[in-house]
């Protein structure tokens, strides 16, 4: 994946050495230039186009966001009630995921998300022991980040 | 026109302070007083945007950078002396 | 403004002194910190406060504020910053040393 | 350089030599080396005799601090010539003696030569000086070199006591002395005796003349121990026999009399002259002789026998004075007779008493000891001794034909004849003069009698004296000897004196009386027919006799006169007090409480200021031209104040250290607000570095514990902070209520641009227009961390105490160390660092336009590499950046200094930077300044010293 | 047009505002929760949306009416969004080791266990 | 412009920063530092010489011209200071070749030492009051650094104390040079003269002037001395001589030059207050030096009592007063600095400072004895030795202007002074040999002459008492009509 941005740079620097112009506007027509290229010749790799991938990195943020402003919609709603209708705890969250970029980042999105807060990481990278405002049902929670943090996430990381 | 929205949140923001303070002073245990600095520097981070919004200004654009790193650095230097009783 | 300045000037170094005054080296270290704050405040207060935009020329603003007192202030802070870890750890050797942090304790009459 | 120069540097040169000479050789007596310079200068003196005689004044100059009116100015005239006669005569007489009385094997000879020598020269130089602070240092010298005397036997307590005592009193008179000089500077313009001599009578009336005149007097009586000053001399004879001999009885103690003679011409005339000189005088006569008479010591006897004599003199001085209250030319003589007799009996008194100390030494020499009561019928065994005593002690005691019968004579005479004075109204005081002269020649036979017979006659108790008595050996005869010779010459024919010397001395005590080469009268007789003196003197021996024998029996004599009260005991306990009081009052403020020393300076802080503002109605509140408050802005304040006050309250240090991180924040708000970007830049990172340095030095600080204090004390530490407070901040608003001139900063303003070529004006001050502040500011950060360096890693004493084992911090508070897991930390912070970096490059760079800045830069630079430290542990960093930050601190302050210094190849100032517009490929028009290299060292250093810092710290585990 | 420019005006002041309210709330609840963990949530996250609320509103704001596009503001943006997940962690993380208790009525403690198994096993 | 007034404050920088070079090379340090302090001798006599000929210099550093730059200004004043120091500190630097040992000299004694030369040097040569400052932390934050060198308990426990005093005293003096800023807008000590004296030095300028007393008195030791006497018996004899010599004089030129040239028409501030404040450091000095049988004690008490006598001359304030203290002062960095040293070896030799168990050390040491009592009189101001002729002057100042109460207080001082040292000289060299001293080791060269260097000095300058006054003259002249300052700086 490296390769191919690294590729597309390069292509962006022949497009201006060609034009013998150095300029922004011209590093961008020449990235462009080339990330078409690469779009086409997409199948000449043995792996998939980075460009999906930053089309799930775009998707795992706009989750990201949608998650955040609906909890933190929750916790506000929970703050500014009267009385305070919470079962919070902690609870152990296995994950899948393995690299430290990916445990990294879920753990991050969970901090991040309200209601949710990663305590500790087990040593061994496989357990995140979470701190939950409402706790109602431990293995709902889990699911839910699986399907959304963890399963973007993946999809962001894994081929 | 703007201005009366950014001195109104300016208002708000110095109040989330003052909430802060509280927390700040109040404890009880420590951890309560480092996320309450903490908070506090992320709201300053935000009165200074909106300063800089107010005085058409970006020069103080920097400062928020800065706080925005500072806050982290120190939060967390905070906690690894709470947890380990040494910083480095 | 300046009159809330001044009085905020005095309530930090009311508090500073008060701090110096105490037994335990560690309020008396705060109490220098907050005497520095104090003073820096101070020569912030004695330049005429908001009178223009910050001094920076490619603002192109009108009038500007004073800059020599802000100049004269990041040398204090500057300064301060040096001498207050040297007295950092000052403190923390002598506590390492002296086994006591209560400056009523370290007169140094008794022994010597 | 006259030889009068010379005279009295001579024996300066040769104690210089004799000190800086090697030891010389045990074979010979070092004395021997010696006696030539008082012969030497004994003879020059009797060669100028003559023409002194013809009233001549011999004198020489040298400048010393001419600008001041300080010459080294000398002059002989018929004062001077007396003295230095005595000095130098006397002086051989007593090297000679001290020849044989010294051991040459056992005694630190040199040291006694030189200190000898020294007094020599010095007390030449008093008597000859015609520059006043010439003389008061060579009267400062004769005190110092009396003190090494009199220590000489430094071993023993009493020596030291003794020669402590004496060197207090005579440089304390010497100090009253100065100021009297001092005083007649201010008064006259000069310091040359003759000048003001010559101009006597012109400043009478000045209202510093009578100060003057006591201090100077003052001076005159510590040295001629004059009661009340006397104490020192009887202390003063632990010195070894020949230099009591020699300075106190023969010359320095005369040092006083040759001042109040020396001044008589300027003062006589003047009340309180008379009055304090021969009331003083006789007072110290008649108690000095009273006390002799109780002492059991030879040497304490010839002492205070000497207190007596030089109290004679000074009466006599005194009553002399009188003939200046006379303008009538027969008055005048009359009364200056007296001033002979002073003269006279001053020679005699050197003669006889040198003579009777030096038998004191021999008996003291040969037996072991001085208590009359263990002596005895020494007379079979020292006949020549005793012929020296008895003609010492006959002619002490005024019998005739010895030369102390003359001058006692002339002493009745003078206090007969003062009776008939009647300028003052107290003549029932001055009819007490003749009674009490009376009493105290009574007084003196007594003693003399008991020196010469309780010594020679009487049952001889040898068997008490430590060695077997022998006659003394001829050397240490021949001195006394020599001495008791001139007695009777001086006696049977002393007008042998009264041309040569008695005359031109009185001449110049007496200037006033005597028209241009007119000349006095000197004639002393042993005949006058039945006069009263002659009577007088009868009684006095009848009744001395009588006392001598009754001696034993009378018991007042052997009592303290008050037991509680004596001068002496005030002397012990003044120093006693001295030492005590001063140790318990200093002990009493310097308590060592870093707390009652920060309580002294800011109660002297709030009561001179408050002073200030009270008295010079300085609180003037003019609010007029003070910014606008907005809500938000009081609202800041409050909190600041609240985050503040809160401070004091708490128990916990990571509270306190909190709440004040977040005073810190709130200050770089109000920099914010107030428009100093750069400032609040600085002041945030300032403030979270030194959060981490504290955290780090917290490491081993103990907990916080409430402060255990009373009530009082607290209401005391509220009082002091809330003074302070109050008083800072009137006094800013009195100052910027009252903004007397625009603030020089517009020339900042419009120039920084166009003269240094930068728009951020703060920074521009920074780095050009105040640079050299930066530059040292950077050198004080330098500093700081070598400090810190140097404070870590040297202990010269590693003296760690148990307790604070015990208190282990890091022990206490994480009870279960168990391994964490960072990995969340450490990979943001992969991403941070980088981010860190690159701002804070972005920083450095931008400052010359923008907020930023090498410093603000470089602490940024630093925070990253904390980060990661913090995030990868230290073991790291070392690996990542294996440079002595130290070095680059280093490195940093050489690329200033040398920036700085570079403008001198431009003979331009210090710092002078430059600047300019260069096309650079790539980059386009680039602004290049000088300035920026600067802030590259800045940068650099900043980034060394913080990183020292830190690492140093965070390694010492 | 102008109607419009002053319609955004107010939008944008209104945006900011709420982002300023956002963090007054979570403020409330830095005061009102019970335990150190829960205000955490209130502390680290609403605060952050409000944060980033305002700065967009902000970056918007120069954008649109300043005519400049402050690349400050978004770097603020990302580093917020870098860093206060992870202050909140160690954060958290560090109350929970030094033995800050969970509040009362806390259901659940599946951490407690781990770490006394650990410990057991060290 | 003259680009040599910076040279003595830029050479032992650079001197300083070669030597961080240098660390693990002792001798070489040692080399450069020699060749550093003899050069800059050199440099202050240059500088003295040209002031002599030509009057004041005044450098424009940066170029910009006063106020807005910062300026050196070197009038006689300064530059017999300047040229006191350098001498003072090559003899204590080569007293520490001896005595301060290899530890210290490895962890940076000699960069320190010379860092604080810098700071000494900037604050006798700046002509801008925040410059000073600036200086001033120079000095200190070396100071604190070199009194604290070597880490023992003693140190530790003074160096707390000393430093937190001036962090006290530096806040108040950036307090202090905030309001003044305040009031009058510059910070050019003669624009700042200019100014003053055109408002008329009235309201709040006097309370201003009274805080800037205040700070400078705690540096100089004046009536706030408290600290005094602790820290410096804290720090190795090499380093107490440097500090005695050298630190609180710069508090005492501070307060001369802001007294004569800033507050100077204000004689309530400028006379009674000072007066009040040196007659009161002179009667507690003097009690001082005779409590303790410290002689680290003894001897820093002195240093208080030499304090109030020099601003005696200065709360005098006529041309006589103010020669007589410049003199006294270059009299007493030299003496003190050799008190100081000898107080040193004696405690080495004895192996206490406790004057009741020493004795009889003129027998091994006369050369030492000797130089203890030529101090004891240079001290005193016994003439022919150096104190004398500043003594006099401030005596004839005193007296001239009918300062009685006062000149009496000092006469007394130095009496109690000279008793005070002698009490030393007694104690420790007559007297039997005490079983400490019977095993003391002797004196090697190295130890001695840099004291007898000295000594011979404080004899030469009262020898020649006449050059050096027509020196300090010139001083004089200068300080009494601050115009001449004003106009060199100020002048286009």
């Amino acid at each position: 994946m490296a390769l191919q941005i690294l590729l597309n740079f390069i292509l962006a620097f022949v497009w201006m050495f060609l034009n013998n112009e150095w300029s922004v506007v011209q590093f961008i027509v020449g990235f462009l230039v080339g990330l078409i290229c690469l779009m086409l010749l997409r199948r000449f790799w043995t792996y998939e186009f980075y460009l999906y991938r930053v089309w799930a990195l775009m998707k795992l943020f706009l989750l990201f966001n949608k998650e955040l402003l609906h909890s933190s919609l929750v916790v506000l709603k929970q703050i500014l009630q009267p009385k305070l209708a919470i079962q919070p705890g902690i609870f152990a969250y296995e994950t899948e995921l393995k690299s430290d970029w990916e445990i990294t980042l879920l753990a991050c999105l969970i901090c991040l998300t309200p209601g949710t807060l990663t305590l500790d990481v087990s040593d061994d990278n496989r357990t995140l022991y979470i701190h939950a405002m409402d706790i109602q049902d431990a293995d709902l929670l889990s699911r839910q980040i699986k399907c959304t943090f963890e399963k973007a996430i993946m999809e962001v990381t894994r081929t | 026109m703007m201005d009366t929205w950014l001195i109104l949140s300016l208002a708000v923001l110095s109040l989330s302070i003052l909430g802060c303070m509280y927390r700040l002073l109040k404890g009880p245990s420590i951890s309560d007083r480092i996320a309450a600095l903490d908070t506090i520097g992320i709201v300053l981070l935000a009165m200074i945007t909106i300063v800089c919004a107010w005085l058409r200004t970006t020069t103080y654009m920097d400062i928020v950078l800065l706080i925005g790193i500072l806050t982290f650095i120190g939060t967390i230097a905070f906690a690894r002396y709470l947890e380990r009783g040494e910083v480095l | 403004m300046e009159l809330y300045m001044s009085m905020s000037v005095g309530v930090l170094f009311m508090v500073g002194v008060y701090l110096i005054l105490s037994k335990s080296l560690l309020r008396i270290i705060l109490g220098t910190s907050l005497l520095t704050h104090g003073v820096h405040l101070l020569l912030l207060t004695m330049s005429r406060l908001k009178t223009g935009a910050a001094p920076l020329l490619g603002e192109g603003a009108n009038s500007y504020v004073d800059p020599l007192p802000q100049a004269l202030i990041l040398t204090s802070i500057v300064i301060s910053f040096g001498v207050t870890s040297l007295f950092f750890v000052l403190a923390y050797q002598a506590y390492r040393k002296l086994g006591t942090d209560n400056m009523d304790l370290l007169r140094g009459k008794e022994d010597e | 350089m006259s030889l009068l120069h010379m005279a009295i540097l001579l024996p300066f040169l040769y104690a210089a030599a004799l000190t800086v000479m090697r030891k010389p050789s045990l074979r010979f007596h070092t004395g021997w080396i010696i006696l030539p310079i008082p012969v030497l200068l004994f003879v020059y003196f009797i060669s100028c005799m003559a023409s002194v005689q013809a009233g001549e004044e011999l004198s020489g100059s040298i400048p010393w601090i001419p600008s001041l009116n300080i010459r080294f100015t000398v002059f002989l005239d018929g004062l001077g010539l007396l003295f230095s006669l005595l000095i130098s005569g006397i002086g051989s007489l007593v090297v000679l003696y001290s020849i044989y009385y010294l051991d040459r094997k056992k005694e630190a000879l040199r040291n006694f030569y030189v200190y000898l020598l020294l007094f020599m020269g010095a007390m030449l130089g008093v008597v000859l000086a015609d520059n006043l602070i010439i003389l008061y240092g060579f009267w400062e010298i004769t005190s110092i070199s009396s003190f090494l005397l009199i220590a000489f036997w430094h071993n023993r307590e009493k020596s030291r006591y003794g020669a402590l005592k004496s060197m207090l009193i005579t440089v304390l008179g010497g100090l009253a002395m100065l100021a009297g000089f001092v005083l007649f500077y201010i008064m006259t313009g000069t310091f040359s005796l003759r000048e003001i001599i010559n101009n006597a009578g012109s400043v009478n009336d000045h209202t510093l003349f009578l100060p003057a005149l006591v201090l100077i007097l003052l001076g005159a009586f510590t040295k001629s121990a004059q009661f009340p000053f006397h104490i020192w001399l009887p202390d003063a004879m632990e010195a070894p026999t020949p230099v009591s001999a020699y300075l106190h009885s023969a010359t320095m103690v005369k040092a006083g009399l040759y001042l109040v003679a020396r001044f008589s011409p300027v003062f006589a005339g003047e009340a309180l002259w008379f009055w304090l000189i021969s009331v003083c005088g006789i007072v110290t006569l008649i108690y000095g002789s009273f006390q002799a008479l109780k002492q059991t010591d030879l040497k304490a006897i010839l002492a205070f026998s000497t207190i007596s004599q030089l109290g004679l003199i000074m009466s006599l001085l005194g009553l002399g004075s009188a003939a200046a209250f006379y303008t009538d030319g027969s008055d005048s003589v009359f009364y200056a007779k007296a001033t002979m007799a002073a003269i006279f009996h001053l020679i005699n008194h050197a003669v006889f008493k040198g003579a009777l100390f030096m038998v004191v030494g021999i008996v003291d020499h040969e037996t072991g000891t001085r208590d009359i009561r263990k002596l005895g019928g020494l007379l079979s065994i020292m006949p020549i001794t005793f012929t020296i005593a008895v003609i010492g002690t006959f002619s002490m005691a005024g019998l005739p034909p010895f030369n102390g019968f003359l001058s006692k004579e002339m002493f009745f005479t003078a206090v007969l004849g003062i009776t008939e004075l009647d300028r003052f109204d107290s003549q029932t005081l001055l009819r007490l003069f003749p009674v009490l002269a009376w009493v105290a020649s009574v007084f003196t036979f007594g003693y003399s009698m008991m020196v010469v017979f309780r010594t020679f006659t009487g049952r001889p108790q040898f068997e008490q004296l430590e060695k077997k008595p022998h006659e003394a050996p001829i050397g240490l005869l021949l001195s006394p000897v020599v001495l008791a010779a001139l007695a009777v010459v001086f006696g049977l024919f002393p007008n042998l004196l009264s041309y040569t010397l008695i005359e031109p001395a009185m001449a110049a005590i007496h200037p006033a009386l005597l028209l241009p080469g007119d000349r006095f009268y000197v004639s002393i007789h042993m005949w006058h027919g039945w006069t009263p003196e002659l009577f007088m003197t009868m009684g006095v021996a009848v009744a001395g006799m009588l006392i001598y024998k009754l001696h034993p029996r009378l018991s007042v004599l052997h009592e303290p006169l008050f037991r509680r009260v004596s001068l002496n005991l005030t002397y012990d306990a003044g120093i006693k007090l001295l030492h005590q009081g001063s140790l318990r009052m200093t002990n009493r403020y310097m308590t060592g409480s870093l707390r009652h020393y920060v309580i002294y300076i800011f109660v002297f802080l709030i009561l001179s200021l408050g002073w200030g503002l009270y008295h010079y109605g300085a609180i003037s509140v003019n609010m007029d031209r003070f910014a606008p408050v907005s809500l938000y802005e009081i609202v800041i304040n409050l909190v600041l104040i609240l985050s503040v006050i809160a401070i004091p309250f708490v128990n916990s240090r990571m509270k306190a250290i909190i709440l004040t991180g977040a005073a810190g924040y709130m200050v770089t708000l109000f920099f914010v607000i107030f428009r100093a970007p750069d400032l609040a830049l600085t002041q945030m990172i300032v403030e979270t570095v030194s959060v981490a340095l504290f955290l780090l030095c917290f490491y081993h600080l103990p907990k916080l514990e409430k402060e255990q204090t009373k009530p009082r004390t607290r209401i005391v530490k509220l009082a002091i902070s809330a003074g302070v407070g109050v008083i800072m901040t009137l006094v800013a608003l009195s100052a910027s209520g009252s903004k007397l001139f625009e603030s020089i900063s517009d020339y900042y303003l419009r120039n920084s641009y166009v003269l240094a070529g930068g728009k951020n004006v703060v920074n521009v001050i920074l780095v050009d227009f105040r640079g050299f502040d930066t530059m040292l500011e950077i050198v004080v950060l330098g500093i700081a961390s070598l400090g810190v360096y140097a404070l870590i890693r040297l202990n010269l004493a590693s003296d760690r105490p148990e307790a604070v084992r015990k208190l282990d911090f890091a022990n206490r508070l994480n009870k279960d160390r168990l391994p964490s897991n960072d990995v969340i930390l450490r990979t943001v912070s992969k991403v941070a660092i980088f981010i860190i970096l690159v701002f804070a490059v972005y920083l450095f760079f931008t400052g010359h336009h923008h907020p930023g800045g090498g410093f603000i830069g470089a602490l940024m630079t630093a925070a990253a590499l904390i980060l990661l430290t913090m995030a990868f542990g230290m073991a790291t960093i070392r690996e990542v950046i294996p440079w002595d930050f130290k070095r680059l601190t280093a490195v940093g302050l050489l690329i200033a200094i040398l920036t700085g210094a570079g403008s001198f190849l431009f003979d331009a100032p210090f710092l002078s930077h430059s600047f300019g517009y260069f096309n650079l490929p790539l980059l386009g028009k680039t602004e290049l300044a000088t300035a920026v290299l600067f802030d590259l060292g800045v940068y650099l250093t900043v980034i060394g010293i913080t990183m020292t810092i830190i690492l140093t710290i965070g390694r010492d585990k | 047009m102008e109607t419009i420019q002053a319609f955004g005006e107010h939008a944008l002041g209104l945006f900011i505002l709420i982002g300023a309210i956002i963090c007054a709330i979570s403020t409330f609840g830095l005061i009102r929760l019970p335990d150190v963990y829960l205000r955490s949530h209130a502390a680290t996250k609403s605060a952050t949306l409000g944060v980033l609320i305002i700065l967009s509103g902000s970056f918007f704001y120069f954008m649109f009416y300043l005519d400049h596009i402050s690349a400050k503001i978004l770097l603020g943006i990302v580093f917020v969004f870098l860093t206060s997940p992870v202050a909140g962690h160690l954060n958290g993380r560090a109350a929970y080791r030094t033995g800050v208790p969970l509040w009362k009525e806390s259901v659940q403690d599946e951490l407690k266990q781990v770490r006394e198994h650990i410990r057991e096993d060290a | 412009m003259n680009n040599l007034l910076v040279l003595p404050l830029l050479l032992p920088l650079c001197t300083a920063v070669i030597l961080l070079f240098l660390k693990q090379y002792l001798v070489i340090q040692r080399w450069v530092s020699t060749v550093s302090v003899l050069m800059n001798i050199a440099i202050a006599g240059i500088i003295v010489m040209q002031v002599r000929s030509a009057g004041i210099h005044v450098l424009h550093i940066g170029g910009w011209m006063p106020p807005y730059g910062i300026v050196f200004v070197a009038d006689m004043l300064s530059a017999l200071l300047v040229l006191t120091t350098s001498v003072v500190s090559a003899f204590c630097l080569f007293f520490a070749f001896g005595t301060i040992g290899v530890e210290r000299e490895r962890y940076y004694f000699y960069p320190l030492f010379q860092f604080l030369l810098v700071g000494i040097y900037g604050s006798f040569l700046t002509g801008d009051l925040f410059n000073l400052f600036v200086c001033f932390e120079v000095m200190l934050i070396s100071s604190y650094a070199l009194i604290v060198l070597g880490g023992t308990r003693r140190q530790l426990r003074e160096t707390l104390k000393y430093m937190l005093i001036n962090i006290l005293s530096s806040s108040l003096f950036v307090a202090a040079v905030a309001y003044l800023y305040g009031v009058v807008g510059t910070l050019n000590m003669a624009d700042l003269s200019l100014k003053v004296a055109e408002a008329g030095q009235s309201g709040v300028l006097n309370v201003i002037a009274l805080l800037f007393m205040i700070v400078f008195a705690l540096k100089a030791g004046l009536f706030l001395f408290f600290w005094l006497p602790g820290s410096y018996s804290a720090p190795p004899s090499a380093v107490a001589a440097l500090f005695a010599a050298l630190l609180t004089k710069v508090g005492i030129y501070a307060l001369i030059r802001t007294f004569t040239l800033i507050f100077h028409s204000n004689p309530e501030v400028t006379h009674s207050w000072l007066m009040g404040m040196a007659i009161a450091t002179m009667i507690l000095g003097a009690i001082g030096t005779v409590a303790y049988h410290d002689i680290r004690q003894i001897i820093n008490y002195n240093v208080v009592v030499s304090v109030g006598l020099i601003i005696m001359g200065l709360a005098v304030s006529s041309e006589e007063g103010l020669e007589g203290a410049v003199f006294y002062l270059m009299h007493d960095m030299l003496a003190k600095a050799l008190l100081f040293l000898l107080g040193g070896l004696i405690i080495q030799v004895a192996g206490t400072a406790d004057l009741r168990q020493m004795g009889g050390m003129i027998r091994r040491y006369p050369l030492m004895g000797a130089m203890v009592f030529i101090t004891a009189l240079a001290i005193a101001g016994i003439p022919p030795f150096s104190g004398f002729a500043g003594k006099l002057l401030l005596i004839q100042a005193g007296l001239r202007e009918g300062y009685f109460g006062l000149t009496a207080v000092a006469l007394g001082s130095s009496l109690i002074v000279l008793y005070s040292l002698i009490r030393i000289f007694m104690q420790a060299f007559w007297g039997e040999e005490k079983p400490l001293q019977e095993q003391s080791p002797m004196l090697n060269r190295k130890l001695i002459m840099p004291s007898v260097g000295l000594s011979l000095l404080v004899i030469g300058m009262g020898l020649g008492s006449e050059a050096v006054y027509n020196l300090v003259a010139d001083a004089g002249s200068t300080l009494i009509l601050p115009m001449q300052y004003v106009d060199a700086v100020l002048k286009e």
